[in-house]
């Protein structure tokens, strides 16, 4: 199989994760597109790394994933403070804040 | 026989006793009584920037050294960015220490019983302080850091804790809250494309260095349109952190959701690491590319100072104002992004530690302005302020001046430097695209100034709190910075020109 | 060329006196005008002394000159302040302060009852001063100094009772009517500064012979304007008559005598530039003919008595002009007229002040009559006046005025008939406007009312129109008697190689012509005026047009008054609505678009990540557009 | 140290002795403002009188380096042009400190505050005109409209928030343009003669046509927003109608010299072919102004507003004379400033006086002062009369060098500027006779006339405007080498006259 396909993926599972941010209301899973994009650029760094026959990019990979695990940790951390203040995890009712 | 990687501690040692001096404040904040936590953390707080920035004059000397295995280059911009940073920081610490700004217990329902009682006992959590340090050292590290994950990283960590810094206010705490969250949600979508942008970049060099993509570049070799894409993607998520159009949406609602001081924090420590990192990595590592980015940049950096002064003619709010403010000096900055030369580079730092000293001191001053239930940011409210209390509305308008570039304040002979630097490599457009987007940017600035000292003020009074010790000396050094600098900027300006190099 | 020292005193007395007398205010009410007279006096004491001086010696040594310092001096451009007296400024310098001096005298009964003499006598004296300057500068420039200086007088002295608005209109009126002139005379230094390098009167004079003959043309036609603006000259004529709104002195000083002539003293002076250029001699004549027959034919309309003797100033000036256009022998003949014609129309204004003084300030003329019997003196130093001023011999006007005439009949061809024709037309309705002066106001019936006592003036006054009687009855004799003024002006004017030429007419031929026409017009103003309404008749439309100045102020109202102020409305409104419209509209749209974009930010997260999306999008297309 | 650098330093040490001075003391406050102005005064005198004469080149330098990396020097100097504006500045500072002396009472701020604006604003005033520097000219430029804007702002009246703005924006646009210029007229310099701003220096840059042409639009039309030029020129009633009299007069007579004195010093030093190419423009946008302010003077109904529009002719006449390249139209172009200061100054002033009497600015509410106020119409009157440049006072002769020197080079600019001649005795003798003359309006009965404060105020003015209309030499003959000099520089020479002798 031509690896060039799982750029292709990559790319069609970052745009998901971005098309995902703007249309999804639910902060959490607004939050989790913005992990499946971080995994898209993790598989793209795996393929890269295939191609350019090194491990550099499964390192960074690594990297990727425990960043991520803190951004979760802080992210639900906001959320949560966000859902107790309003009961809601609507990213739509955080509107105060505007013109 | 495996050898431990030569990591050359003394190098890093500035960015080390940051995070050490963090891990110090969880602790201090596991173990000490609430009642005198305040005092010991931003003691700790402040003596762990001045230790550090004690390092850094150590190895000022040392520049054209890369450390941790390439990971980071000392070069003479990176220090100077280090140093700006500390300074600042500590001055930010100063604004912070004045702890009745943040929430006593963050967790606590706003409006809750838990909430009312953490505030009449005096039991306020002072995680504000590690939390303040964590993201300095994630400062401390982005600007010099030169391969793509060390890149990541250190964004990382100077914005995770930034997102939880925004959301610490004591008073509106939902709009704290909505700022934290909004700061966040899009805070990591633009990290997603940094992230996919570097991987692109990894693949198109086969290199996670910005020397080695440097060198790719210049040889061509690979394929152009993962270069492309991975420029274009790992500038998304620069250009957010720096708040330019059109990834500035997220600066005016934080900037007014989030506690002032965080505020003046982020606008000036955040944007001075964020450009340097845009710095370097432009020069270092897409130098050779320019024909295919500039044009981007340029209309970018158009876009954002036209964006950035006309819509903050309209704000009502002083804290959005000097949001848009910050996004149009963004805009001024990219012009040392195009300039791709010494003189840029030069004007570039100078103009960050100038542009830095008067944000924090301008928003030092708003942290002033209260009424009953807190700050006052509604500008008409600050009608007339110059009659109350006319030493902080003069320093306010000294600050506003510099913002708009008036000659004899520091802003003048920044954007002087700057400009200069982008009109050497023949960036005439950028440059006169500039000047006009002062005469507007000075007209919300001027704006404020009628209100403070011409107009009558109206019935509901504010009133100017007494600052504490600690934030009128910070406002002061601002100030008197801000003035020194305008009318002998070389005593920075000549350090600038010493220190504007970027190794790769 | 002698080299003199006094000449300064005669402008430096009366100017420090009218300083010393505006600056000290009512401290010196008490004898403010004794001072100026005095002043006054003296300036004719030195100018008789210079004058003497002047004959004793001989040809080229007769003019005097007086350098005093360096006045600008940058680049080429050098002027001194410098006098210079020669034949052609004794004569003004003794005009100016002779019958000056006399109606210093005659101001002091005439204005005693006036609050604010003082003020009077300091404007008379700086318009002496100014007035000295003019004839006495030795260049253009200089005496552009003394032009605007005595513009400045007469403003202040047309309008010295200005709380009336008309005479502040008057006032004001004068002095842009003047300005207009001013133009003339700036346009002609710089034309004389850009074609010969100097401006004085010797520098130009020895430039001319190398200079085109369009420039010559140019610089004669914008000295004509000057002329014009200043001698009420056509086109130019029309604030002479309102500038009767000033006291009576100053009528007879600036308006009738001195100042009003100072057009024919600068054409004269600058006979050089005339010379050369026929095209401007025309223009020169063209421009007096017209003012002789317009300003004659005005006269005869009027009822208000000043302005009868002003429109008669007019015409005679424009006789001056004529005769200045006709060649070197003309300037001669055009300054006689200009000296008897000072003596005789001063007398006369000064005989229609004193009417008035025993009138009440009464200046309708269909409200005298019969005046002759209650003012003898007045009424026999006006009637000699009269007589000299229609050209009865032997009285002063006949020597000037038909010299004038019988040059225009010779100046050869068409345009001497033409000229000469209207010179002898001039003179003839000269002679019927001033009998109608003479019949309405000397006698006659009384139609005064009856609280009204005429009386005789006190002898300040009459002993000054006695003394100008006695010029008007003489000074044509002498200055004709063996061309003595011709003679004596001939080293200025070149007038030494003149020939008699081929004469169309014989002077006797012109003198009895002239006569003939006088007694036609003095018969029907006679038989015209043996009955006068005290109201005027209406009259056909004929009379109305003349009464209305030959629609002189209708015609500047449509052409110039009107469309300059609807064109300053419309530059007022431009500025306000376009120039800074346009201003505003940029910071309009400014504004609308900062509120605009202040929209945009509406709160949504969502929406702030579909702009950075869209950002994204727009940054990769750039990139591939940029790289294909 | 050089005396000009004294002369910058006496009014900022005066204004720290200012804040020195006890609370509450406000007649202590003015008297000290005024004699610290008066000691700067003498000492211009004693500079004046050691100037000498026949050098064109700058004297009293001084250099100091300032911002090394730029090649940025303090550096002062002044030839015969800056010394008469200098002068002129020392000259009307004290005059306007007296003659509005209770201007400062009105405020939104104490006395202190406006007297050490104004002393600020006259160390800028000399600086801006005694730099050398094009990046220190620059700076006082700019930094001098700061000062203006809070005396607007804080002390004038009516819509001064707005003026104040109006004002400060429309300078300020022109002075960032003109940044932008001073930035690429200095990068030329570092490829060509390295890094420096010094003036003489970069007049000898060799700059190709183009980029001259935008560097040296970039100085214009800052300097035509400062000297307001038509179109350009919208801001400057705004302000006149809001400043107070003193500001006025400091604002037209001295900070608006600053741009013809920079066309002079920068515009045509630094980029002489340029300013060779853009003179057909320039004439005709003077000619534009002459006419224009005239008629706009002519129709308006408001003292200070004529005041202003009057100036924009003015302006017109001085940017003319500039352009017209010959010793007499650039000579005339500087005296022109001066006497422009002077009797715009006798204008403001006694017009300041009128309408604080009378609690209005409009003329139609004067009328009839003559009689009630003699002294106060005199004052006005030949303020007057020097605006519409009668002979024998200073302003003739600099209006006639002028006139005589454009119509040398261009007859026709000369001709049609000629006609302002007229159009000026209209909205002169309009304005006096409206307030001067006339039946003595209702209201105005009462008025007093000058008192001996004011008449001490004015006297010099008026002595200043007769005496310098018979005896200009002292001042050409200062400004003549300074004029050959910019002349001789830009490539000019007079024309000559056409009918040899």
């Amino acid at each position: 199989m031509d690896i060039s396909n799982y750029l292709y993926l990559s790319a069609i599972l970052f745009t998901i994760g971005a098309v995902g941010v703007v249309v999804r209301r639910n902060a959490i899973v607004v939050f989790m597109c913005v992990e499946l994009m971080l995994n898209a650029a993790n598989l793209a760094f795996v393929t890269f790394s295939r191609i350019n026959g090194d491990l550099v990019g499964q390192v960074a990979s690594f990297f990727t994933m425990v960043v991520a695990a803190c951004e979760v940790v802080v992210g639900l951390a906001i959320i949560v403070t966000m859902y107790r203040s309003r009961r809601s995890a609507s990213i739509d009712d955080a509107s105060l804040l505007k013109r | 026989m495996l050898t431990a990687p030569q990591l050359s501690y003394s190098l890093l040692a500035p960015i080390l006793i940051v995070l050490g001096g963090a891990l110090l404040g969880v602790l201090v904040e596991a173990i000490v009584k609430k009642g005198s936590r305040a005092a010991i953390q931003s003691t700790i707080a402040l003596g762990t920037i001045v230790l550090s920035f004690a390092f850094l004059w150590r190895v000022h000397g040392q520049t054209s050294r890369t450390a941790a295995v390439g990971s980071v280059s000392i070069d003479g911009a990176g220090i100077f960015i280090q140093g700006t940073i500390l300074v600042l920081s500590f001055i930010a610490i100063l604004f912070i220490a004045d702890t009745d700004n943040f929430a006593a217990q963050a967790s606590a329902i706003p409006g809750s019983q838990e909430e009312r009682l953490a505030l009449e006992t005096g039991k306020q959590q002072t995680e504000i302080f590690p939390l303040t340090l964590f993201a300095v050292s994630g400062m401390l590290l982005f600007p010099i850091a030169s391969d793509l994950i060390t890149l990541f990283v250190a964004l990382e960590v100077l914005s995770l804790p930034l997102y939880l810094m925004a959301g610490l206010s004591r008073r509106r705490r939902l709009l704290s809250q909505e700022a934290a969250l909004k700061y966040f949600l899009l805070g990591a979508f633009s990290s997603a494309f940094f992230l996919f942008g570097a991987a692109f970049l990894y693949g198109y060099s086969g290199s996670m260095s910005l020397d080695g993509i440097a060198s790719a570049i210049a040889a061509n070799s690979a394929n152009d349109v993962f270069l492309l894409i991975g420029i274009a993607f790992l500038s998304v998520g620069l250009l957010f952190k720096i708040g330019a159009v059109p990834f500035h949406s997220w600066t005016p609602d934080v900037y007014q959701g989030a506690p002032t001081p965080i505020t003046g924090f982020m606008a000036a420590c955040t944007k001075i690491a964020a450009m340097g990192a845009t710095l370097r990595i432009f020069y270092v590592a897409f130098g050779q590319a320019e024909w295919q980015w500039k044009p981007i940049i340029l209309t970018i950096a158009i876009l954002t100072m036209i964006v950035g002064g006309v819509a903050a003619i309209s704000q009502r709010d002083v804290k959005r104002m000097l949001a848009f403010s910050s996004i149009a000096h963004a805009g001024f900055l990219l012009a040392a992004v195009l300039a791709l030369n010494t003189d840029g580079l030069k004007g570039a730092l100078f103009y960050l530690a100038t542009y830095g000293f008067t944000t924090l001191g301008a928003f030092g001053i708003i942290t002033l302005v209260r009424d009953s239930s807190g700050e006052v940011t509604d500008l008409n409210r600050w009608v007339g302020l110059g009659k109350k209390s006319p030493l902080t509305a003069g320093v306010f308008t000294l600050f506003l001046l510099s913002f708009a570039g008036i000659p004899l304040t520091s802003g003048f002979v920044a954007k002087f430097a700057l400009f200069t630097g982008a009109y050497e490599s023949g960036n005439t457009v950028i440059v006169v695209v500039g000047v006009l987007t002062s005469a507007i940017t000075a007209f919300f600035y001027l704006r404020v100034v009628v209100m403070l000292f011409f107009t009558d003020s109206k019935s509901e009074s504010v009133s100017v709190v007494i600052p504490s010790i600690m934030t009128r000396l910070a406002i002061a050094v601002c100030a008197i910075i801000t003035i020194v600098l305008g009318v002998a900027p070389s005593l920075l300006l000549n350090t600038a020109q010493t220190f504007a190099t970027f190794i790769r | 060329m002698t080299t003199s020292h006094n000449l300064v005193y005669l402008i430096a007395l009366p100017l420090v006196s009218a300083a010393i007398l505006l600056l000290l205010g009512r401290i010196a009410d008490k004898w403010g005008h004794l001072l100026a007279t005095l002043v006054s006096a003296s300036t004719f004491a030195i100018a008789a002394i210079e004058f003497f001086s002047m004959r004793s010696r001989s040809g080229a040594a007769r003019p005097a000159m007086q350098d005093l310092f360096t006045w600008i001096s940058v680049g080429s451009f050098n002027v001194h302040a410098s006098l210079l007296l020669d034949q052609l400024s004794i004569c003004f310098v003794l005009l100016i302060t002779g019958v000056g001096t006399l109606i210093h005298i005659y101001s002091i009964a005439y204005m005693s009852h006036d609050h604010d003499r003082r003020r009077f006598f300091a404007y008379l004296n700086l318009f002496v001063a100014a007035m000295l300057l003019l004839v006495l500068g030795d260049s253009y420039l200089n005496l552009y100094v003394g032009w605007e200086g005595v513009g400045l007088a007469s403003y202040l002295l047309i309008g010295f009772w200005n709380q009336k608005p008309a005479y502040a209109v008057a006032a004001k009126k004068a002095f842009v009517a003047n300005r207009v002139g001013d133009i003339g005379l700036s346009l002609a230094i710089m034309i004389s500064f850009a074609q010969f390098g100097s401006v004085s009167f010797s520098g130009v004079e020895a430039g001319v012979p190398h200079a085109s003959k369009a420039a010559l043309t140019a610089l004669g036609a914008m000295l004509l304007l000057a002329a014009a603006g200043k001698s009420a000259q056509f086109p130019l004529q029309s604030w002479l008559g309102d500038a009767m709104a000033g006291p009576t002195p100053v009528s007879a000083l600036i308006h009738a005598a001195t100042m009003v002539t100072a057009g024919v003293y600068l054409i004269t002076r600058s006979h050089f530039v005339f010379d050369a250029s026929p095209t401007a001699q025309t223009m020169v004549l063209i421009v007096g003919g017209i003012t002789l027959l317009f300003g004659a034919l005005v006269g005869t309309a009027k009822d208000d008595i000043k302005k009868a003797l002003a429109a008669s100033t007019m015409s005679q000036i424009g006789y001056m002009i004529l005769a200045t256009g006709l060649g070197p022998i003309g300037y001669a003949f055009a300054i006689m007229h200009l000296l008897t014609h000072g003596f005789f129309k001063a007398g006369m204004f000064l005989g229609a002040g004193s009417v008035m003084h025993g009138m009440n300030d009464e200046v309708n003329m269909r409200r005298y009559g019969a005046i002759g019997k209650v003012m003898p003196i007045t009424a026999v130093t006006f009637g000699l006046g009269y007589l000299a001023i229609i050209g009865v011999p032997p009285f002063a006007g006949f020597y000037s005025k038909d010299k004038i005439i019988e040059t225009a009949f010779n100046a050869g061809g068409s345009k001497g008939i033409i000229v000469g024709g209207a010179a002898l037309l001039g003179a003839a309705i000269t002679a019927f406007y001033m009998t109608r002066v003479i019949v309405l106001t000397f006698t006659g019936t009384k139609r005064w009312d009856d609280q009204v006592h005429p009386h005789e003036s006190p002898s300040l006054m009459w002993i000054p129109m006695v003394i100008l009687a006695v010029g008007s009855v003489a000074s044509g004799f002498l200055f004709n008697s063996g061309h003595a003024l011709v003679n004596w002006l001939a080293p200025v004017v070149n007038a030494a190689g003149h020939e008699e030429g081929k004469a169309l007419m014989q002077p006797m031929t012109v003198s009895l012509l002239a006569l003939g026409v006088v007694a036609v017009g003095v018969s029907i103003a006679i038989l015209k005026y043996r009955t006068v309404p005290v109201d005027a008749p209406a009259g056909n439309i004929l009379t109305k047009i003349v009464r209305r100045d030959l629609l002189q102020d209708d015609f500047n109202d449509r052409v110039l008054v009107r469309p300059g102020q609807a064109l300053t409305n419309f530059f007022v409104r431009m500025d306000n609505s376009f120039i800074d419209g346009i201003v505003r509209g940029v910071g309009g749209i400014v504004a609308v678009s900062s509120t605009n974009l202040r929209k945009i930010q509406n709160g949504y997260v969502r929406s702030y990540a579909l702009i950075m999306v869209v950002g994204v999008l727009a940054l990769l297309t750039t990139i591939w557009m940029v790289t294909l | 140290m050089s005396i000009v650098t004294v002369l910058e330093l006496i009014p900022l040490l005066g204004v720290i002795g200012l804040f020195a001075l006890p609370k509450g003391s406000t007649k202590l406050i003015k008297q000290f403002s005024i004699g610290v102005s008066l000691v700067d005064l003498i000492i211009s005198v004693v500079m004046a009188v050691r100037f000498n004469r026949g050098v064109s080149a700058m004297q009293f330098v001084e250099s100091r380096t300032w911002i090394s990396s730029f090649g940025i020097k303090y550096a002062v100097g002044i030839d015969g042009i800056a010394l008469v504006l200098i002068l002129m500045t020392t000259v009307l500072v004290p005059i306007v400190l007296l003659a509005g002396w209770n201007e400062s009472e009105n405020g939104r701020w104490s006395p202190r505050v406006y007297y050490a604006l104004i002393l600020i604003l006259e160390t800028m005033m000399v600086g801006v005109f005694a730099a050398t520097d094009v990046f220190l000219f620059y700076v006082i430029f700019e930094a001098m409209l700061i000062p203006v804007y809070f005396l607007i702002g804080g002390y004038g009246r009516g819509e001064r928030a707005q003026a104040a703005m109006k004002f400060l924006l429309y300078s300020l646009l022109g002075g960032l343009l003109m940044l932008a210029a001073v930035i690429g007229t200095y990068v030329i310099a570092t490829n060509q003669i390295g890094s420096t701003f010094d003036v003489t220096a970069l007049s000898g840059l060799h700059i190709d046509s183009a980029t001259e042409n935008m560097l040296f639009l970039g100085f214009f039309i800052a300097f035509a927003i400062k000297a307001p030029l038509w179109p350009l020129h919208t801001w400057l009633p705004t302000a006149a109608k809001s400043a107070t009299p003193a500001t006025s007069v400091l604002l037209l007579g001295v900070l608006d010299k600053v741009g013809t004195y920079g066309m002079i010093r920068f515009c045509i030093t630094l980029f002489p072919h340029a300013a060779h190419t853009f003179t057909p423009m320039i004439i005709v946008l003077s000619l534009i102004s002459i006419l224009y302010g005239a008629f706009l003077a002519i129709g308006q109904r408001d003292i200070n507003g004529l005041i202003a529009f009057t100036s924009i002719s003015h302006f017109g006449f001085i940017t003319l004379g500039i352009f017209a390249m010959t010793s007499q139209g650039l000579t005339g172009a500087s005296l022109y400033m001066v006497n422009h200061g002077f009797s715009t100054a006798a204008l403001f002033l006694v017009a300041g006086w009128m309408a604080s009497r009378r609690g209005s600015t409009k003329i139609e509410d004067f009328g009839g002062l003559q009689r009630v106020t003699p002294v106060m119409a005199w004052a006005f009157f030949i303020a007057g009369m020097s605006a519409l440049a009668l002979p024998g006072l200073s302003s003739f002769v600099s209006e006639f060098l002028v006139l005589v020197g454009t119509f040398t080079r261009y007859p026709l600019a000369a001709i049609i500027g000629t006609t302002g001649i007229v159009l000026a005795a209209l909205y002169v003798l309009l304005t006096v006779q409206r307030s001067l003359h006339g039946p003595t309006t209702p209201g105005n009965e009462s008025l007093s006339d000058l008192n001996i404060r004011e008449k001490i105020a004015i006297a010099p003015v008026i002595a200043i405007l007769v005496i310098f209309g018979f005896f200009p030499k002292p001042i050409t003959d200062v400004l003549n080498p300074a004029s050959h000099e910019v002349m001789t520089h830009a490539g000019y020479v007079d024309p000559q006259p056409k009918a040899g002798k």
